[in-house]
């Protein structure tokens, strides 16, 4: 009977991240997508959760609902200067670009309900983290430390760009 | 899992000239920083030494992820020598127009890091990983000329649209994780042979060649970069072009031609397509440019169609092919794109009209412009003519369609090119006092056209080295 | 864990949100509203991803790890993203991605 | 012989090219010596070699470096400059026309360095396609010269008719996408030549030892065909050259018809016809219709014009057909005559833009109706004029008569009433040329052109050195047949071999 | 020194080469000094043609063995040309006549041309031209003599438009080399026929194969086809009805050049070579009857043309064209002898005629029109005696040379319709109201020119000796060259045949009806022209037969249609092609760019510069991709080429 709950929880969860998703992209006030695009991963942390992913659920919850959204949130307070209420519009592709994400949704969606699944029997281990901790130092080393490097870049990058105009130094 | 360190010598040393320009940077006066060009310059040349020196170095490490061979190996040379290029022929434009060295030079060198990790990658992770520290790294330089609204623009499409097709191609390779239960590229092979497959495959291979597509500015998936190319300094254009191009080239190879072979008849006719579009387009729409930088942008997206040509192919011929473009092509548009920067420092103008009468302002750069253009049109005794001779040479067998429609298509090319070689050549300048280039940019120029020239003569040696090249990718 | 869900099921609720986010990423005016859209689908991936490594490898956490990386990444790039959108504003008066159309044709 | 001779007379105009670069702009006087003596040094060594020639063994002599030097070796490409009955007269006319041409513009002050440095490329490139024995080194000289004559037609073309720009870009474009059908061929060539043998080779020789499948020869041979029939201005591939000579400045028209045109007649017998003689043979009739309406066709097209270097132009076309007719008929008489008939219409046509340009520098026009009497004036100039037109149709005693009427033997043999058309076409030829001689050069003396000087000094360089060819040639024909003989014998006697072996 | 000269005939027309050469590259800026060398490098030439002349005649041998030797020209597998000289009585003769009539026009000339400013030229064209004559006459390979043949007719072209200042000698020089051009075109044909079918054009060899022409594989029918087409050739140089429209025009030359060439030497040169050829023709009577014809209907039709023109020089074009018409005439009816006898006093009569004429002109300061003429004789008694000399000759009045070739010619004419041919009693027919016309036009040109009553407004002069000189050796020839060919005494039949020797019985009936003709056209012009002084009797005739004097007049409208062909089927359809070339070929090749350029133009609009533009088309390829190759994947293979 596990499996009931499980699919139970699943019908949940993934209504909660489709409907929030769905708000997401429709809602008139930009402040409103963003809360609930925290709602939409933090149904997705349920989901890794379900999926035995707990680090991962945490990671989520943390990088995204926290940090990201935060980050997402001065990011509009910042830059936004008309009515917020209407901060969010559609342009003129959102019939083609709802036509296409059905398409596309349609097309996997089929060939995923017709896809054959070889399930492997283990299970997760419930260490998660004590286990792939050392897979992620050793075998992963290298995508590691690239990713460092990466958010290296990155925040350099994010700083050079704020940086105000007139410390951009001795150019026209 | 023991790491070959051996294997792994030049990523170190980039990752450490890298942090050492960076930290140096920090340390030193904001007035020295203009030195950076030359440390980065010298530190690049020792790396590419490194890089050399390690050819005969093959093997795999991390159990399959990270794979070293004479493949890898040649295009991380041609990736290194991009970066040296880029440093090299442009310190007086990036003096003058973009400024910030601590942090210009260290990207720079961080973006060929991410190029040389994901050329070498053996699986996703390290691929995916390696492709987003060279796009972040390129993002970052794109849109580095922040006082200038244009250079925003283009960073901020290029973030977005690099955003979407790195999700696609994601999406696309958690499909084949799915379908084949891996991510290494030898077990997905193998998996692939062993019956593992099905539609998600197929979709997963569809989003993997529009990821990939996106890198190497395929048509449909080119959008971007006449844009990008245009908005962004030129020498990240330059490097753009030839640099991330051709990493992108050697993953999308590894991962077609070494990974996917088992579905082979699925996508080469996809391929095939593909090139034939961008050939198409890209030399269409060059057609009507008035920008230089625009319509080499243009015409880049029909050289990435050229390229593909090889992977058509799906053999050791054809991967010869590419390899032996992309080498040549990283000299035809270092040259170019040299010309326009050095130009662009002199008259503040990329658009076509504006280099009249060049031929008698400063021969050199409009000998090599032209030199590299036709190069890249594949006229004979330059390099691009030999190598459009090996690419074609892999598919001619089959798809003869291909050869023709390429072949006139770059025809078409020379239309376009000699429009500027008009202007530069017929045209008398309207301000004839003599353009001085900076010694750097001479010799950067020379390099090109030495290098375009001589390879179209004898190309020789490089094509048994691209043989050799070919041959271990096959055979590891 | 035999009958009951099978990755059928999450890469359906993957597509669905992968659809969603790609709608978002295509029909909205704001920049900042595109950049979400893009993390939606990058979230969908991730659903893929997991769900993989629970069903097809759960000893190797290829999908696990696969997703770590993809969240470090996507934070990066929202940082980055925002960066660049507020230097923009700086310069030119508008939130209208399809207003950043000089480089054209 | 292991002394590289021919490579030497290949380099000898790169090197004057080279040393025009360093000399200052202004003296341009120097800049034409310079050339001048390059392009004679290559003269003279061209000439050296083909009355050294051994005619009585035949074959591929003179190769340099005593054997084909190793090049690209995953191509079997090798450096294998060699010269055979074909391919010296060929070489001799390059160096001729090269010659005559740097005189041809000894007038040009503007920007005159350049002008030399570009003709100079643009001569050691087609001298190139000559001598390589190897079809990738021919392929790399076949495409280059494409580029000089585009910048040499923008900056010191004229524009009539059409505009020089235009002209130039249709002459590059037109020759490029013809030369894109032809590489293809060529790959597919070279790629099956390496699938039925198992050995790269690349070179001529090499190529025609291999036994290609008759669907693929008809099948390659048409790609070939279209690439060099459209170099070779074959009907309806022809339109770029009227166009493309009026508005070229002397010197390219003169290189241009005069020599670059005949690397596509070379073209099909070395490599297409050699080669690809079962394709050859399937094509040959289709070869012939095409090559007839060219005469047909394009001799009216030059009764219509008004200006002369558009009569030259559609009557180059007009002669090339008779080429294109000489090789369709497969046939040793016919082929010797079609060589032959190049190497003299490479003369004549030169020497008749020769004498369009310097008209044109002291006229500055080429309309007809606008001039007259110019005999008068500048009785050398009308020398020359007439001994060109007088060899354009096809007078007796000059060059041109005699390859015409070997070509009119075989192909009157094979294609019976096919050729009375082309023979026919000698009529209409004969019409435009007296009508553009007599209209420009006789009549009343026109008094705005008193002042116009005749032809003297360096000028006179084009009309001694063609003339004297055209009227040797028309006295001495076995000059130059014997050595087309030589060549042409041992490739026709491959050619039967093979369509016996391989007929049906 | 016999034996030098036959071996050494090719000296005969290198010197006059050589005296070309010289005068162009050094002599010419001094006159005198060039037609010092043009005259005796062509007197030596002379000398040597009479010595081979000589050789030739006392040594029997050369009936029935021509003196051949060749070397090599060039050749190949299948196609050898070689060049030679080629002796034998019908050459010698000729020979032996062109350089003669050459030397005394020549030396003519130095008066004629005096003070002309291309005098040294004039001297260079006229010595290339007997160079190229005289290499014609001494062939021996068809090849070479179409060579020759076409250089003569160069040579003819630049003397006709000598004067170039004047637009009508342009004109006239152009339209003879087409004219003649479009012969050749045929006759190169034929030569092509015999090259192929016989392979050979060695004309000893052909004269061996063409007997056994089926052995080649050549039916009758194909041999008369070449044998016309061959005739072409002659048509258009001797001439001959339809393209005979350039000689009259060509008068437009200086006036020792219609003598030399358009009336003595050039035009002859067909005949010449249908005698040499005439193995062939005598292979097919199809061939042979169409020539007849041709040289009768011309020598009848140009006559008809004659009576009416008024200029000088025309009428004696048009008496040229008509004495062909009979040269060709008797050769059609297979008479080499009496065809060659007639070219021989013609020459010598024609010529002087045409030197006369040109005196005339030189002493009236080129006036032309015979109407304007008078009474010239008693200024000019040279000149006016010798043209009666050459009147009587070509009239037919014996015992004027032109008397025995004219009556050869009815003879031979007569005998062939008495062989069984119809047609020859017509030819006979038009071949002797021929000659009743010739008399009476060209004793109505003598009276209006040389009698009546003298012009005021003219005031001729005799010309210098240099000028009446030749015309008296001419005279000399005219009156009694063709004695060695009277009936009774047929040295020339003896010599100059082809087959069997022919002798003629004199037909004294012939004769006399010949006689009587040549009277009754003198009487009727001296009743027409010179009795009434106020020719009134000739204007009524003109009125009241205006359509007919009209039709005569504008020489049947020939000229017309021609240029009405030229300029408006010619030329139109060149129009045709040429607006066709630009508007349809090339509008393909532009229309072709014009779609690139386009596209190119069209499609960068695409590229809106919208971002989202951008990522709706990568995700819908995407779609697209996925949806094609999930369902339509293998149709598209087969449709693209397949995979390896």
């Amino acid at each position: 009977m596990e499996n009931v709950y499980e699919l139970i929880a699943f019908i949940l969860l993934g209504g909660m991240v489709l409907g929030s998703a769905l708000l997401v992209v429709t809602l008139k006030n930009l402040v409103h997508s963003v809360l609930s695009l925290i709602v939409t991963f933090i149904a997705v942390a349920g989901i890794f959760l379900l999926l035995n992913a707990d680090f991962l659920a945490a990671v989520q919850v943390l990088v995204y609902a926290g940090g990201v959204c935060i980050m997402v949130v001065f990011g509009v307070m910042l830059i936004q200067r008309s009515d917020i209420a209407e901060s969010n519009p559609v342009n003129w592709r959102f019939g083609f670009a709802a036509l296409l994400g059905g398409g596309i949704f349609i097309l996997i969606g089929m060939f995923a309900a017709r896809s054959q699944w070889m399930i492997a029997g283990t299970e997760v281990p419930k260490d998660t983290v004590g286990t792939f901790a050392p897979i992620l130092l050793t075998d992963f080393v290298i995508p590691f430390e690239v990713a460092a490097i990466l958010l290296t870049v990155a925040l350099t990058g994010a700083l050079l760009l704020v940086k105000e105009v007139k410390a951009n130094g001795d150019r026209s | 899992m023991n790491i070959d360190f051996s294997l792994i010598t030049t990523e170190i040393a980039l990752a450490i000239l890298g942090l050492a320009i960076f930290t140096l940077g920090l340390i030193i006066p904001r007035s020295a920083r203009k030195g950076l060009g030359n440390i980065a310059l010298l530190g690049l040349i020792i790396v590419l030494g490194i890089a050399v020196y390690s050819w005969p170095n093959q093997g795999e490490t991390l159990g399959g992820m990270y794979i070293v061979d004479h493949f890898s190996s040649f295009f991380k040379i041609v990736g290194l020598v991009a970066a040296i290029l880029v440093v090299f022929g442009f310190r007086r434009y990036v003096a003058a127009n973009v400024g910030n060295y601590l942090e210009y030079y260290s990207t720079i060198v961080f973006a060929t890091l991410g190029m040389i990790v994901m050329i070498s990658a053996g699986d996703f992770i390290t691929l995916y990983l390696g492709l987003e520290l060279m796009t972040i790294s390129f993002i970052v330089l794109v849109a580095f000329r922040s006082f200038d609204v244009k250079s925003l623009e283009a960073g901020i499409k290029y973030l977005l649209l690099a955003g979407m097709s790195s999700a696609v191609l994601l999406y696309g390779l958690s499909l084949v994780y799915g379908a084949t239960g891996t991510i290494l590229f030898a077990e997905v092979a193998q998996s692939i042979i062993d019956g593992s497959g099905g539609l998600l495959l197929i979709i997963g291979l569809v989003m993997l060649i529009a990821g990939l597509g996106f890198k190497v500015s395929a048509a449909p998936f080119h959008m971007w970069s006449p844009d990008v190319y245009e908005g962004a300094p030129t020498s990240v254009t330059a490097f753009l072009a030839t640099g991330s191009k051709a990493a992108s080239f050697a993953i999308l190879i590894r991962v077609f031609v070494g990974s996917l072979t088992g579905i082979q008849e699925h996508w080469v006719m996809l391929v095939a397509v593909l090139a034939a579009l961008s050939m198409l387009i890209g030399n269409l729409i060059a057609i009507p440019q008035t920008n230089i930088k625009r319509m080499l942008a243009y015409s880049s997206v029909a050289q990435a169609g050229y390229i593909m040509v090889g992977i058509v192919a799906a053999s050791q011929s054809g991967v010869k092919g590419v390899m032996f473009y992309s080498f040549i092509y990283v000299f035809a548009t270092m040259g170019a794109f040299t010309v326009v920067a050095a130009v662009y420092n002199k008259i503040k103008s990329d658009e076509i009209a504006d280099y009249a009468g060049l031929a008698q302002r400063a021969p050199l750069a409009a000998t090599v412009l032209l030199v590299c253009m036709l190069s890249m049109a594949g006229i004979p005794l330059l390099a691009g003519f030999v190598g459009k001779f090996y690419l074609f040479m892999a598919i001619v067998d089959g798809y003869m369609w291909l050869v023709l429609l390429g072949l006139i298509m770059s025809m078409v090319s020379v239309y376009y090119y000699l429009r500027v070689v008009l202007v530069m050549f017929r045209d008398d300048p309207v301000d004839p006092t003599p353009l001085k280039m900076e010694t750097s940019v001479t010799i950067t120029l020379l390099i090109a056209l030495g290098v375009t020239v001589f390879l179209g003569i004898y190309p020789g040696p490089l094509s048994e080295i691209a043989n050799t090249a070919a041959q271990s990718f096959f055979t590891p | 864990m035999g009958t009951g869900l099978n990755p059928s099921y999450f890469i359906g609720l993957s597509a669905a949100l992968f659809a969603i986010g790609m709608y978002g990423a295509l029909s909205k005016r704001n920049i900042i509203s595109v950049l979400i859209s893009i993390e939606l689908m990058l979230c969908a991936v991730n659903i893929n991803l997991v769900a993989f490594n629970k069903f097809l490898t759960p000893d190797a956490f290829l999908g696990q790890i696969f997703a770590i990386f993809i969240i470090t990444v996507a934070a990066a790039e929202v940082g980055l993203g925002l960066a660049l959108i507020i230097a923009i504003s700086r310069r030119r008066e508008t939130n209208n991605l399809d207003d950043l159309n000089w480089l054209r044709w | 012989m292991t002394f590289p001779i021919l490579t030497t007379t290949l380099l000898a105009p790169i090197l004057a090219a080279l040393i025009i670069v360093f000399l200052p702009k202004e003296n341009d006087k120097l800049c034409k010596s310079v050339a001048a003596v390059g392009t004679g040094i290559a003269l003279a060594l061209s000439l050296y070699v083909y009355f050294g020639y051994d005619q009585s063994v035949g074959g591929l002599q003179w190769v340099d470096f005593g054997q084909p030097v190793p090049w690209i070796k995953d191509l079997g490409v090798t450096w294998y400059m060699a010269v055979d009955g074909l391919s010296l007269p060929m070489l001799l006319l390059t160096n001729l026309i090269g010659f005559t041409a740097v005189f041809a513009s000894w007038n040009v002050t503007h920007r005159a360095k350049e002008l030399m440095i570009l003709l100079l490329v643009l001569i050691a490139g087609v001298m190139g396609t000559f001598i390589a024995q190897d079809l990738f080194i021919f392929l790399l000289f076949y495409e280059i010269v494409v580029i000089p004559i585009y910048i040499m037609v923008v900056i010191w073309g004229s524009s009539k008719r059409v505009t020089k720009e235009y002209a130039g870009m249709k002459l590059t474009i037109y020759l490029l996408m013809g030369s894109a059908f032809l590489l293809a061929g060529v790959i597919a060539l070279f790629v099956n030549s390496v699938n039925i043998t198992g050995i790269a080779d690349m070179s001529f020789e090499g190529l025609a030892q291999v036994a290609f499948p008759e669907q693929l020869q008809i099948y390659l041979f048409a790609l070939l065909l279209i690439g060099f029939g459209s170099l070779l201005s074959m009907w309806p591939f022809h339109s770029w050259s009227p166009d493309g000579y009026a508005g070229a400045p002397t010197a390219v028209s003169m290189i241009h018809a005069g020599i670059l045109k005949k690397i596509g007649g070379y073209g099909l017998i070395r490599l297409a016809i050699v080669v690809l003689p079962l394709g050859a043979r399937f094509w040959a009739p289709y070869m012939a219709v095409l090559g007839v309406i060219g005469v047909a066709y394009a001799a009216m097209g030059a009764l219509a014009q008004k200006d002369l270097k558009y009569v030259v132009g559609y009557s180059s076309v007009s002669h090339m057909g008779y080429v294109l007719l000489g090789l369709a008929s497969l046939g040793i008489i016919g082929i010797n005559g079609a060589v032959a008939a190049m190497f003299a219409h490479g003369v004549m046509a030169a020497l008749f833009f020769s004498m369009i340009g310097f008209i044109y520098e002291r006229t500055h026009t080429r309309w007809i109706p606008d001039m007259g009497g110019l005999a008068h004036y500048t009785p050398k100039l009308a020398v020359g004029f007439m001994m060109a037109g007088m060899a354009s149709l096809g007078l007796p005693g000059l060059i041109t008569f005699i390859p015409e009427f070997t070509i009119f033997v075989e192909t009157f043999k094979v294609f019976g009433l096919l050729a009375v058309i082309g023979i026919a076409g000698i009529i209409i030829t004969a019409l435009y040329v007296l009508r553009a001689a007599a209209n420009t050069l006789f009549g009343p003396a026109r008094p705005e052109f008193s002042h116009i000087k005749d032809l003297k000094g360096p000028e006179m360089v084009p009309l001694i050195v063609l003339g004297t060819v055209l009227v040797v040639g028309g006295i001495l024909p076995s000059l130059l047949f014997d050595m087309i003989d030589s060549g042409v014998a041992p490739l026709l006697a491959h050619i039967n071999d093979v369509l016996q072996i391989g007929g049906r | 020194m016999v034996e030098f000269a036959l071996n050494h005939a090719w000296l005969v027309p290198l010197l006059p080469a050589l005296a070309f050469v010289i005068i162009v590259f050094l002599t010419q800026r001094w006159k005198r000094l060039s037609s010092l060398v043009s005259i005796t490098a062509m007197l030596g030439s002379f000398v040597i043609a009479s010595i081979i002349a000589y050789g030739v005649f006392t040594n029997h041998e050369f009936i029935e063995k021509s003196l051949v030797y060749s070397l090599k020209w060039f050749g190949m597998e299948g196609f050898n040309i070689n060049v030679g000289v080629m002796l034998d009585p019908t050459s010698s003769m000729m020979l032996f006549m062109v350089s003669l009539v050459a030397s005394l026009i020549q030396i003519y000339s130095t008066g004629y041309m005096k003070g002309d400013p291309q005098y040294s030229l004039f001297f260079a064209y006229l010595s290339l031209f007997g160079a190229s004559m005289l290499g014609l006459i001494i062939s021996s390979n068809l090849l070479q003599l179409f060579v020759m043949w076409e250089l003569v007719g160069l040579c003819s072209y630049l003397l006709i438009g000598f004067y170039t200042f004047k637009v009508s000698a342009r004109e006239a020089a152009k339209k003879a080399f087409m004219t003649t051009r479009i012969g050749d075109f045929g006759m190169l044909l034929g030569i092509l026929f015999l090259q192929i079918k016989f392979g050979t054009l060695d004309l000893v060899e052909l004269a061996a194969a063409i007997p056994m022409f089926e052995q080649f594989g050549v039916s009758l029918g194909l041999l008369t086809l070449i044998a016309l087409l061959f005739f072409m050739g002659p048509v258009a140089k001797s001439g001959q009805f339809p393209l005979h429209v350039w000689l009259p025009d060509a008068m437009e030359g200086p006036t020792p050049v219609s003598a030399l060439i358009h009336a003595a030497t050039m035009v002859v040169a067909g005949v010449y070579l249908i005698g040499r050829t005439l193995f062939l023709y005598v292979q097919v009577p199809g061939a042979m009857e169409v020539v007849a014809a041709i040289g009768a209907f011309t020598a009848l039709f140009a006559a008809a043309i004659a009576i009416t023109q008024r200029e000088i020089k025309r009428i004696l074009a048009y008496s040229t064209v008509s004495q062909l018409g009979y040269m060709m005439l008797a050769l059609g009816v297979g008479s080499l002898s009496a065809s060659m006898f007639h070219l021989w006093t013609h020459a010598f009569f024609k010529a002087l005629m045409f030197l006369a004429a040109g005196s005339v002109l030189h002493a009236l300061h080129n006036k032309a029109d015979v109407w304007d003429m008078g009474g010239l004789i008693k200024k000019m008694p040279i000149t006016g005696w010798t043209f009666v000399v050459g009147g009587l000759a070509i009239a037919g009045i014996p015992p004027f040379a032109g008397f025995w070739s004219k009556d050869e010619i009815l003879v031979v004419t007569m005998e062939y319709a008495k062989h069984g041919h119809a047609l020859g009693y017509v030819l006979f027919g038009m071949a002797a109201f021929t000659a009743f016309l010739t008399a009476f036009y060209m004793w109505r040109m003598i009276f209006l020119t040389f009698f009546g009553k003298e012009k005021a407004e003219n005031h001729p002069h005799e010309s210098p000796w240099s000028m009446t000189a030749p015309l008296i050796v001419l005279a000399v020839m005219a009156s009694i060259g063709g004695l060695i060919g009277t009936p009774w005494a047929n040295i020339w039949g003896e010599w100059i045949n082809f087959g069997e020797v022919h002798h003629a019985e004199p037909a004294l009936g012939l004769m006399l009806l010949s006689v009587i003709l040549a009277l009754a056209g003198i009487g009727l012009a001296y009743t027409l022209y010179c009795k009434d002084g106020e020719k009134k009797t000739a204007r009524k005739l003109a009125e009241n037969y205006q359509s007919l004097y009209q039709l005569s007049y504008n020489k049947f409208y020939i000229d017309e249609v021609y240029a009405w062909f030229t300029q408006k089927i010619v030329d139109g359809t060149a129009r045709v092609t040429y607006y066709f070339d630009i508007y349809f070929v090339d509008g393909i090749v532009n229309g072709i760019a014009a779609v690139t350029r386009g596209s190119g133009k069209g499609l960068r609009y695409l590229q809106t510069g919208s971002m989202q533009t951008y990522a709706l088309v990568f995700f819908l390829a995407i779609l697209v991709i996925t949806v094609v190759l999930a369902f339509g994947s293998p149709s598209l293979a087969s449709i693209m080429g397949g995979v390896k």
